[in-house]
């Protein structure tokens, strides 16, 4: 089982240190951190059919696929605002969201449409968001960093860094109010632990012992802002300690890590063996591929780097694993992206077909009831 | 009817929703073992135990954000500020979450909240904790905002805000919650967000102000009558949404309009109420808009500044008998 | 003259200031490696160095609070927020020390800072990244806010900003960093903060509008005049303090008056402005003052929707024609 | 010398571990604390002379005095609005001040009478702010929570939980810029580490290696909550950790702990020895002996407790240190509390005579120059 608690430390030095972003197993300074990472974990282990690694393939290629369209679309002007891809992050949202409960609350950053995929939104739904049509999962409202899916315990999609950070703990204080087992889910970057809503927050989940993971999905940057440039100490792990919060640490670029991690971690969060609520402070380290949302030149980053980082591609990865464990053919898998393209394409379709919101529905779903506007 | 305290009339409110619905609880800093800063939840930790009286450390956005989670997953969130100004640490959550997560979802979300505590000055206390935080929040839509007068207004339109399925800041007053006076014992009484209150008639002038600013009114509307002005006093009781028609109503037959309002002036309610009524009310009117606001400074301490600092019965008298060219 | 863009014109008046005097330093999210997310400090590193030219992490609250304190140590802060909206969660910065330390302090503490970003709504962003927040600013005593709407005023003001020794909001726009226009080249170009531009003129109404809604306006004001309504365009160019003589002067022939703000309407610039006028013009007034604002709700994200919930020069028409009842 | 740096460790767990507020030595379970607890200081080895001693101890009893009288006018109705009295923490501030530059600048919350005295603020300003009085420090305009004296380096007296943090780092910021030398002392409650400001400011003064001392004066409550009551972990020591930040802890009830930690911290902070700036986050372990401010039935905390800690006090100490130590008799010890109270009832008659501030003051001094204002 992963989850290796180790009680050495390092000395404390900043900038110093082992680099915990993307390389490998490291020995982290501080009490009760798990890492999880290169823990040998087989689909068998973790008790997955081949049947859900080949679900979990094919989210994690729409997710992928569902991007690589919309960001051609952006480009024909279909969509507009902001749009900030998810493409090398999947296997957190995928890993995440098929180890925990159905009815788990999640919450997440602008960068919300991996999430809202692998937690089972249509394709069409957040194609036509993004074309900001009436049949977009928020009507047209929301846009591609305002994705909401309540039915399937989709919680959005919040444009403000770091804003989501306490409402997402709310969410779980109402599930230990209401002792219903559930334990809500909160994603924010890296750039996002910097705000004071993430310390007020972490603190208030470790002091109300609320069933919550405080998710830092670390991809590295934030813009054009690495780490190692917005922090005293770039060890996020680090961050939990103050407030006496269980930590871990998850190889994000690795589908089984992460759904091996948040399978134990989420458990224990809801008390599953001790009975006991308590919320955890999660770094996963994770990798962007793309730009921070559509014109950013990328700059802070080297090609070298950059080609590193796409030798651990989350969907590579997992094609490999499910080739070499005969899980599926090469041409069953080719079927799934195919199949994956045309559910793109449709949507893309569906978006286009979509009306565009009446007027009249600019005044709608300000206030639930009727409520008086100004002139 | 029985007579109450302000803070007792909203312990009451408080107490009947969270009798009647245990998804209702109240959350800030001092509201439980320390039996509120101003005494309001005196008790309601005895009755309902920690799970639902919570005392929280002092991270207005932390507790702010948190409610406003636990509510869009179906709890009833009362959310006590010590006082309004404490908010301004927790304003992004106000403003561009409970606000408006609702929109952005499409209507998925409901955020069933109340945001509560003392407004605007209260003695000698200094700029940065005698804000009036009504004309900032009025701003932003998607919020409803209430700022009751008296005790019986505080129960029955807390009761009305706790019920209510969208997010409302409901403005105390430190000063008043000593005040005394006669609430309604009618079982369940709650009375409509959105009603103005016509305190009092009269032809010559229309006066509105709300919360504190409204004793001011009804002072210098006792007193104005000695003078033989008779003033009709409406007590808006909300801010958003504003009872705006009754203003009108009474504008079309005074033609005559002093609206105190305790905001800075610059976009504060005054101007507010001011733009819409000289639109409204353009031929009907026999004189420009006066108001009575604090003035445009911060706060500040000595006891003779804050007093002239702050809107006056002199200061409405004065705007009156200008709207009359007296 | 020169023609720069937008962007430009900020940048130069940075960079002549940072030359001129060196306590002034430039800090906010990207502005020195990345060269700015919206490019206005691109290429001030190369030239002035990391020591002056300040990445920052997401930390609103932390880099404008650091840079009150660098200003109360007699340093000149430039700080950019990306944008606007960003500042909600640094409001209590800006509202509770930048504008009241120095009251507070009697005098004696000064807080020579200029505050600057987009703001407004740039397109199709959604609720949060929509907000026009002068409108929430100007309430508060103590700041001076600047919202110029073409290159040559976003130099000299911005320069007069920089040197000026109080605590100055400066609002840009994301959608007017690429407009061009001639730029005084003057050396040492400033414009002295408080005076409007009156930038056409005419006998049948008066339009005023700020930043972006000044295109709006003098589009509208091109098109009427093709109808045969001639109108006056004042731009006030600072909305703390407001230049609201020039106002009350236009108004005084005029008889008229339309506000075109892009605030959200309740308690907008446009009802502070509305209801001063209505107070000093009583008598001058022909027809109501009439504002165009954003609309009564969050920003949508869909293209129609958020064409329809701005300001328009079709609604500024339309409200033109009202004041003169065609 | 003091500064104790230890590499030991014991395990992080919440609400429990030694508890470290006002109890004896213990052992933190975080890298690189310097613990300022029982170092055995005599004035000799702290290079303080028996004026200075007695200087301090002047200045401390002034404190008290001040404040016991105030206090009493404020029973009387000559004070109003808040007041939030220092007394039991003048170690603290007298401690701290004797041993920076009297260039450095101070900053703190709304509990300020201490330190402004410390820093020098004459009595009859003090008093003549807390009347409401033309001649008061702050003219009138501030009160109990806003003494300034800017030609003393004292920068308020903030009334904001919290929100004086980043600008007292932005302070030492401004010294780094200009390279004086400066290092700033940010003082806050043990309440106020709870605010989002906090954490923004810590971090950035480590990221930018600003020569500040970033010190939560842990007066064990924050109003009625105690410091258990609103952390996930009470060690308030690790709150600097995640920023890599160099941390002290100091016990505040002792003026030559106080005084010997800062000079030590405050030297390196500004560099003396490495010529490298960096801040501190300093814990300082002190009691309040009233109530928070002066309408507080103080129901939270036992009779038993404030005796025990009672048994501390500063002055007390001091006073039996002079004694001990042969710097002053007892009638030499009685005479200088007898000048301090002549001092502070002088100031009382200062205040009562300083005119109220002319109507026309309260349009002054909200900007440097004339500002038009709105009617
Ligand atoms: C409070 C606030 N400040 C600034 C921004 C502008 N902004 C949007 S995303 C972003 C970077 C966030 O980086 P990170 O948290 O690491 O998330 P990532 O984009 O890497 O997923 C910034 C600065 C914002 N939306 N909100
Ligand atoms: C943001 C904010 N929230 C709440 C308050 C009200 N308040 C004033 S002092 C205080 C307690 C602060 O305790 P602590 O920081 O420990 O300082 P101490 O009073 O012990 O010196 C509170 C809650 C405030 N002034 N500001
Ligand atoms: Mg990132
Ligand atoms: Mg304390």
């Amino acid at each position: 089982m992963a989850g290796t608690s180790t009680k050495k430390k390092a000395p404390a030095r900043k900038r110093a240190g082992s680099k915990a972003n993307g390389t490998a197993a490291f020995t982290p300074d501080v009490p009760d951190v798990q890492i999880f990472r290169q823990s040998g974990h087989t689909h068998e282990s973790l008790g997955l059919s081949p049947e859900t690694v080949l679900d979990m393939y094919r989210n994690m290629l729409l997710q992928r696929r569902f991007e690589e369209r919309a960001a051609q679309m952006y480009g024909r002007q279909k969509i507009a605002g902001f749009l900030h891809l998810y493409i090398g992050q999947e296997a957190v949202s995928t890993g995440a969201v098929w180890a925990i409960r159905d009815t788990d609350p999640i919450i997440t950053a602008y960068r919300d449409h991996g999430l809202a995929l692998a937690r089972g939104m249509g394709a069409n739904e957040g194609m036509a968001e993004l074309f900001g049509k009436i049949d977009g999962c928020s009507r047209g409202k929301g846009g591609s960093m305002h994705f909401f899916d309540v039915e399937k315990h989709f919680y959005g999609g919040h444009g403000i860094v770091g804003g989501q950070i306490p409402v997402g703990v709310g969410m779980g204080f109402a599930s230990k109010y209401k002792e219903d087992g559930g334990c809500s889910l909160t994603f924010f970057g890296d750039g996002a632990i910097n705000q004071g809503a993430f310390h007020e927050a972490a603190n208030l989940a470790a002091l109300y012992d609320v069933p919550a993971l405080i998710i830092v999905e670390n991809n590295a940057y934030a813009m054009g802002t690495s780490v190692e440039r917005s922090r005293g100490d770039a060890q996020l792990y680090k961050q939990g300690y103050p407030y006496g919060m269980k930590t871990a640490v998850i190889d994000g670029m690795d589908l089984f890590e992460v759904y091996g991690a948040f399978k134990q971690i989420a458990d224990d969060a809801r008390g599953e063996a001790d009975g006991q609520t308590k919320p955890y402070f999660v770094e996963v380290q994770t990798y962007r591929y793309r730009g921070h949302s559509m014109s950013d030149p990328q700059k802070y980053r080297t090609k070298e780097e950059m080609e590193a980082k796409k030798n651990e591609d989350p969907i590579v990865r997992t094609r490999l694993y499910v080739l070499e464990n005969d899980l599926a053919t090469d041409e069953q898998l080719d079927q799934i992206d195919e199949d994956v393209k045309a559910e793109v394409m449709a949507s893309v379709e569906f978006a286009e077909q979509s009306p565009l919101p009446d007027i009249s529905t600019m005044y709608e779903d300000v206030f639930v009831g009727d409520v008086p506007r100004v002139q | 009817m029985a007579e109450l305290q302000f803070r007792e009339a909203l312990r009451a409110a408080m107490t009947e929703e969270m009798e009647r619905d245990e998804n209702v609880y109240l959350i800030g800093e001092e509201v439980a073992e320390y039996d509120g800063a101003y005494k309001v939840s005196q008790g309601m930790l005895d009755q309902f135990g920690p799970k639902r009286i919570i005392d929280t450390p002092i991270s207005e956005s932390g507790f702010a954000g948190l409610s406003i989670g636990a509510a869009m997953m179906g709890l009833r969130p009362i959310v006590e500020f010590m006082t309004w100004n404490f908010t301004f640490v927790a304003f992004d959550q106000i403003v561009s979450n409970a606000a408006k997560v609702r929109y952005m979802s499409g209507g998925q979300a409901s955020i069933p909240i109340v945001f509560r505590g003392g407004n605007g000055a209260a003695g000698q206390l200094g700029a940065t904790h005698s804000n009036s935080v009504e004309a900032l929040y009025s701003n932003v839509p998607g919020l409803k905002i209430i700022a009751p007068s008296n005790p019986d207004d505080a129960k029955g339109l807390l009761k009305s805000a706790i019920r209510d399925d969208n997010p409302v800041l409901f403005l105390e007053s430190e000063l008043m919650f000593g005040l005394r006076g006669e609430v309604s014992e009618a079982e369940d009484y709650t009375i409509p967000i959105g009603e103005a209150r016509v305190a009092r008639e009269g032809d010559d002038v229309t006066i509105v102000a709300h919360s504190k600013s409204y004793w001011l009114a009804m002072e210098a509307a006792d007193e104005l009558a000695k003078q033989g002005v008779e003033a009709t006093v409406i007590d808006p009781r909300t801010i958003r949404p504003y009872p705006i028609d009754a203003v009108i109503e009474s504008v079309k037959t005074t033609n005559r309009l002093v609206i105190v309002d305790e905001s800075q002036p610059f976009g504060g309610i005054a101007s507010e109420v001011g733009f819409q009524i000289q639109r409204e009310c353009f031929d009907y009117l026999d004189a420009p808009v006066e108001r009575v606001t604090a003035e445009d400074v911060p706060a500040p301490y000595a006891k003779n500044l804050i007093e002239a600092w702050m809107p006056s019965v002199d200061e409405t008298i004065a705007a009156v008998k200008k709207t009359l060219y007296m």
